[in-house]
């Protein structure tokens, strides 16, 4: 969690100083979600994100390194430079890709969750989405699909209470996102987002149900962004009471007042943690910056998989 | 002589076998689709996979259009290779987000690690009273989104051999069928073969005007080559067979030789495919090439009416063909 | 509802001696629907319906000439020809369309509901859909919206069991398509679709929540279709004992009885009735078989609305 | 001397003040979209129109693009005259059904019974690094749906007076703004004026080379105009910013006057808008008044890249138009 936070927090200095094009979308606050659901994955399985999803990267176990090459539009990023912030794939991490369409991913999952089986793995998909994605089409299409297919795939939707501007309670006229699962026929289960280790318990049982064949659960993992949208969207019109509220919650803070209490930990180590995390990342960074920029002359490569009919001057 | 037995086989017939033949050689292909399975597709496309293959590979799914789709997309990106049949083709405005903004560009996106590898197939049917929400051609739009791979056979031969190469390739493919041309019979020989993507087929040689058609609209043409013979007109009709990657060569070679162009083609004439075919061969073989001024061949700019007797006005018809003939004739 | 009966019955025959062109999806055995529906509207209330639509349109008050003549394509019908069997639009009596998209005048019936109230009035639209066209999410974005927007409008699911081949229990996971409601913050219920006197009770409670502005309905109405899905695709693969089943529920045979029981009609009278219904259907569709052809002159009118940019030759 | 005020206004002021004005005059109209009321939306289109006209008229919807243009549909239908925001307009790919089977279609399958006075306006934001999900140019899939209108104005005053008209006029309009073009000052006069639907505008005279471009395209082509002029070299710009319905008349005109035609446009090339107004403009102007082949300059066929260096490549460039011109001077 600390790492996520110190990445972003990096990431928001990158944009300030124009190495970063486009948007970032920081995950701070929402930590202990991604942290908690990959926690109970294994090798094997996948994730689908969204465009806040450096978090989920992370917690997945991508390398900082390549992950700030993409963001800065390197040659030595994830995708070459060539998607960015909010398309970071890492297929050798199980992380099918971020997606830029709002819920655009959901079926995606499902239907990887559902190939995968077909291939004979016992791999679970997890797709994350917000509060806001629950809104869109694809949504209800996905889950019920899912529903009648036993996908093994799990949704997470992270409701941070608001969608840029928009209040979750002027999208929908319900209190929570988790009870539309009953129109599916699968367990919708709400969870407090910024408890990492409640976080990891749903997970687990969503996952091992997944695995099991049981089919898909639907995740409603309550929490907050403590930042603005995005460094492209910065006006932040919420009430300074309300970000104190949640920063009071903050997850990071929680479990590691937990950790000392139970004596896993002390200030003093946990300090230190955080501290090398900040390096790491300034680290990362840096190994960024120095990284060449994509040749043009690949700008037209990987458009199309290899074929025989993919000789030059023959595309349309 | 040949020694492979050769059968009559209509275009439904020989995109089903197409799909079992592929799906016998690797496990990793299903299909799904609305009434696909137990009904075996409204147009018998899929009829008895079900049987042979199991409700696994062969799915009938809720009315979903997009998140079938997407759901291919995924099992694509994992390694399956899915092939998702839209009941009519006109419901792909459904699922225009997750073929252009995920099918087509996911690959670009990741940088090259991942390849899509999936084909969505259904009907075109215009031409029957289907009406406007049933009937439209929109090849236009798919030849507009990098990343995708568009086919439109007009023989049972090409589209067995097409619907095979397209779901071996690695790429997302669109692959239009015309209604009209389920029924239609060709020459389809026993066993293995491959209609190679990305290549035109001649199929009518000609001097005189070069005609450029796919699907529907080649039978037209052909029939225009017929009736124009009679008066010592000869038209070579190219069949591209492929949308997208677009065979150049052989359009640009006709052209060169014929020094005349028509288009034909069953969409909305603004914005339509023939307008593209016209604009390139003018890049690759230039003004001078022109004898007379390339005419397209469309229907009109109007969604496709219900009763037959405006159906078959705004649709291209053989007169159209006849009249677009004379006028390059003139030059 | 013998009316509705005698139609489909009449363009069934006609589909047959090729006067139709394309489909005719008849509305047999769900009559009670759009009659206990339609009864509960009053004038300046709207509907949208469906492929399925001809039993919406005679309930809703148009009259069957223009009906006939539009779905043999011919000049007089409602639509000139220009949209036949699946298109009928009759705006002067509050039929804003069917739609040949499954699902796809959920949206526009919510909109039309919010905007007649926008614009003063206090009119209801009813939107017809499938049980198939629950799984479109377009039925999960018009709900939610309207919900949000207090639209009133009432979904009107007609659960015939089955979607062309599909049975409603392989596209769904759950017993009741009116559950989902419950995700979208306003009332779902169930009806018994073959009896009309249910289906108007439930219908009076939807529309006037509507009218008084307390937001949507969601109402499943359980019901069967005793024909094949359409003309175009007669092809039949349910089981005879479920046809005789739902045969025995017959709405128009139940409503009879009821009727006789009730001594409100005899046998006799019902006969009479129906007798009349067949007449005056007959009589409507030998006026559409007289009635000219659309000029082919004319197809390209109605493109665009009267502007003063449409000159002629301006047209891209 | 005018005593009109004239002012400097930015391209999204200017849409500002066309939605306060026509909202002023038409309590039936209503603004719908994401985030476009309490936070004026992203790029300020609809700053303080929540105050002025009230949360009936002006809606923060939830993230729904098929249903709020699909809501927007439905109420033009009954009399009103929604204005629906797209975000971006990339999201438009989850409303194709609602535009193109219904929007486009409903007046004409009722035949004539109904219009959709319904406008759907939104961003185009290449250029900035929004990378393939957030920079398309997808003008060409609405150039090919017959039933709509298409605009896209390149300054502050055709805006204005364009999108009052397109709120104004009876049939659904998409209206693309350009994300780059938003900040961009043009001289704006006080009050009441319209910019009719259908009208092109030449933006620059010239004698040698007719450039037919619009929305963000324009200013490239004019930077080249400006170069080119001190060689000597005189472009004319012709904006057409109705795409559809397209003003020939005036292009056909210009080609007549130059005899060399280049279109540029920011879509990807193949089926784009480029490629329609070179095989229209043959059709009106036929093959001898060219003196050279009409070019296309557009965007590469990929997906929009996110790093700088690769965007910049794939997008149409001043080198591309000089290049262009380069090519029809030597015919
Ligand atoms: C289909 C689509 N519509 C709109 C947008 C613009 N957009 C980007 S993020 C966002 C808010 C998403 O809210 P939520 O799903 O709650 O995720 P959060 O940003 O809160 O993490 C919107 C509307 C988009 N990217 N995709
Ligand atoms: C978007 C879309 N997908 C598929 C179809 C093809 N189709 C026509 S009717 C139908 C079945 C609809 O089932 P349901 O909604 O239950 O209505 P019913 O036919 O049972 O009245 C289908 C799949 C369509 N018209 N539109
Ligand atoms: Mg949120
Ligand atoms: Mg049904």
């Amino acid at each position: 969690m600390a790492l996520i936070r110190a990445f972003e927090a990096k990431a928001m200095e990158l944009f300030a100083e124009k190495y970063i094009r486009g948007s970032v979308h920081p995950y701070t606050g929402q930590e202990a979600i991604a942290v908690g659901v990959c926690g109970a994955l294994r090798d094997g399985d996948y994730i689908t994100s969204t465009h806040r999803g450096h978090g989920h990267c992370i917690a997945k176990g991508l390398e900082l390194k390549p992950m700030f090459a993409e963001i800065t539009g390197r040659a030595t990023g994830y995708c070459k430079g060539r998607g960015g912030s909010m398309h970071i794939t890492a297929m050798r991490h199980g992380m099918l890709g971020a997606d830029a369409i709002v819920a655009g991913s959901l079926a995606l999952a499902t239907g990887a969750a559902y190939g995968l089986r077909l291939l004979g793995e016992d791999a679970v998909t997890v797709a994350f989405f917000g509060d806001g994605g629950a809104q869109q089409g694809i949504f209800h299409e996905a889950a019920n699909l899912a529903s009648v297919l036993d996908a093994p795939v799990v949704f997470v939707c992270e409701n941070n209470q608001w969608a840029i501007s928009t209040p979750i309670a002027s999208a929908i006229n319900v209190e929570d996102i988790a009870i539309r699962a009953a129109g599916y026929g699968f367990p919708g289960e709400v969870v407090d987002g910024n408890d990492v280790l409640a976080v990891r318990e749903v997970a687990e049982r969503a996952v091992e149900r997944a695995r099991r064949g049981d089919g898909p659960t639907l995740i409603e993992a309550k929490s907050y962004r403590i930042t603005p949208h995005s460094a492209a969207t910065p006006t932040d019109t919420r009430s300074p009471e309300e970000l104190d509220y949640w920063r009071e919650r903050d997850p990071i803070g929680r479990f590691g007042r937990h950790l000392v209490e139970a004596g896993v930990a002390t200030e003093a180590r946990l300090e230190e943690l955080a501290r090398r995390a900040r390096e790491d990342v300034d680290e990362a960074a840096a190994y960024a910056l120095e990284s060449p920029y994509p040749d043009p002359a690949e700008a037209e490569q990987d458009v199309y998989a290899p074929a025989e009919w993919l000789t030059p001057g023959r595309l349309a | 002589m040949s020694t492979v037995a050769v059968r009559e086989l209509t275009m439904a017939d020989a995109l089903n076998e197409a799909l079992r033949e592929e799906m016998e050689l690797d496990a990793s292909i299903f299909v799904i689709g609305e009434d696909i399975a137990t009904h075996g597709g409204l147009f018998r496309v899929t009829a008895g996979l079900l049987d042979d293959f199991g409700p696994k590979r062969v799915i009938d799914s809720p009315i979903s259009e997009a998140g079938i789709s997407g759901a291919g997309i995924g099992a694509a990106l994992v390694g399956c290779r899915p092939v998702v049949e839209l009941q009519i083709f006109d419901f792909v405005t459904l699922t225009m987000d997750q073929l252009v903004n995920h099918a087509a560009k996911w690959r670009y996106m990741s940088g090259g690690q991942v390849s899509v590898p999936l084909v969505v197939r259904g009907p075109i049917s215009s031409g029957i009273g289907m009406a406007a929400q049933h009937s439209q051609t929109l090849e236009a739009w798919f030849v507009h989104t990098p990343g995708l791979v568009v086919i439109m056979p007009s023989t049972a031969y090409d589209a067995k051999g097409l619907l095979k190469s397209a779901i071996r390739d690695d790429n997302p493919v669109v692959f239009l069928e015309k209604r009209l041309l389920y029924a239609r019979k060709s020459k389809v020989p026993e066993g293995e073969y491959l209609v190679p993507i990305g290549s035109a087929d001649v199929k009518r040689e000609g001097t005189d005007v070069t005609v450029v058609a796919a699907g529907q609209s080649v039978h037209l043409s052909l029939q225009a080559a017929r009736q124009l013979a009679r008066d010592g007109i000869e038209l070579e009709v190219v069949d591209p067979r492929t949308l997208k990657p677009l065979d150049m060569d052989t359009i640009a070679e006709s052209v060169t030789k014929t020094g005349r162009l028509i288009v034909v083609n069953e969409g909305p004439r603004a914005g339509g495919f023939a307008s593209e075919v016209v604009a390139r061969t003018l890049d690759h073989v230039g003004l001078s090439a022109f004898r007379a001024a390339p005419v397209r061949v469309t229907a009109r700019d109007t969604p496709i009416p219900y009763a037959a007797s405006l159906e078959r006005e705004v649709l291209p018809s053989l007169e159209d063909v006849l009249a677009a003939v004379g006028r390059v004739m003139q030059g």
